[in-house]
């Protein structure tokens, strides 16, 4: 289940969305607003998203984490709009029979929804000042090689 | 044409559309939106480029009604 | 928090519990109970402990994770007694400030809790019988240096 | 004496009390488990030992009041 939303995300659904009595594992990652981020105190965060292309390139990523990870069941929800400090922006969950293919599903999940997935994150510093956040050097934009410095 | 996040509060608007000749491929559109925007013509090298939904590149094709979206790096997540 | 119960986990409560404004990541582990193992079908499981025992090891887990990686919370909990198909049997969550900390962190407490933590698994099996589960073969037992058959 | 899954149902027992002499070290108790509980034998070298809680060795030493757990590979998660 793909899911992109202006509400709170439902971890608990989610969770629960991806149990499976075939799977031994489950791993649930949520990606958290984050009070400092490189030494500045963000008050809060605004996401936006080019919606269709979103969904789709979430649920490619899914397709491929098909193909390398006998995943039972997948779930990845954004959330979108404006974000307090704890709230959670993403949650990626994810099933399969061991525990070491759910981490690393899970992970390359959140990692490649990252690279991929045409969503942009602004952050409201305590000055006042806001700034859209574009991760590593704008070098030549090749997509699927992406220059991307370390995200939280 | 679809801008998102700082590219479109560079060129001030989310949609535009503009007539091209057939054939054109999305190079020449990035140039004519420095111009048509000067304040985006700092990143518009930068941009990242996807029609209908999929990632393209300075020279895939645009076909009649294609959406063409440029945006900046994703910070999703 | 560490934790052994004989009553269904509360993963919202759990995941909760570990999210902070601090922390840009949150991870969560389930361990659930699996239909097929090696092929044969389970139909329960029971779960034993040395519980004191088993508690102190978990706590030193965490704080062995601690001096891996900048944790802000981590919390474990582990059902015992009787577990049906799909039922949580374990729970790990951890935060920190960025996502592959808490993959790595979640990873490293679930791994090592199956090696060290004084927990026991009885397979209840559909043809009637039962079997508790002793992993790898059982060579001469060195805590710490462990041989463990892969796990679901 | 703590006897857990297997080796209590071998043993048919949770807790025994041992009067040992002082000084007495792990590996001697391992050997008369294999004697007292003669179908406990075959499994008697595999299992792991702790003492007050924490893993110990053969070599260890056995205080008076010690609790000496014997148990088989653990098998949580």
């Amino acid at each position: 289940m793909i899911q992109l939303t202006h509400d709170p995300i439902d971890t608990q659904a989610l969770t629960e969305s991806v149990r499976s009595p075939q799977a031994g594992a489950v791993v649930l990652f949520l990606g958290t607003v984050r009070e400092f981020t490189a030494g500045r105190q963000t008050v809060a965060l605004d996401y936006e998203a080019y919606s269709a292309m979103a969904v789709r390139k979430m649920e490619e990523l899914v397709e491929q984490a098909r193909t390398q990870w006998p995943i039972e069941k997948a779930a990845i929800v954004h959330r979108l709009g404006r974000m307090e400090l704890g709230d959670v922006s993403v949650a990626v969950a994810v099933s399969t029979p061991h525990r070491h293919q759910a981490f690393d599903a899970g992970r390359f999940l959140i990692d490649q929804l990252k690279i991929v997935v045409p969503i942009w994150k602004k952050e409201n510093w305590a000055d006042g000042t806001t700034e859209w956040v574009h991760p590593g050097s704008p070098g030549i934009a090749i997509p699927g090689v992406l220059l991307s410095g370390e995200q939280p | 044409m679809k801008f998102f996040a700082r590219a479109r509060d560079l060129t001030g608007c989310d949609t535009v559309t503009w007539t091209v000749p057939p054939a054109t491929c999305v190079e020449p559109l990035r140039r004519r939106l420095a111009t048509e925007f000067p304040a985006i013509a700092v990143i518009a090298s930068h941009l990242f480029v996807a029609i209908n939904g999929d990632y393209a590149s300075d020279e895939t094709i645009v076909r009649d009604g294609d959406e063409v979206a440029f945006f900046p790096p994703v910070s999703g997540g």
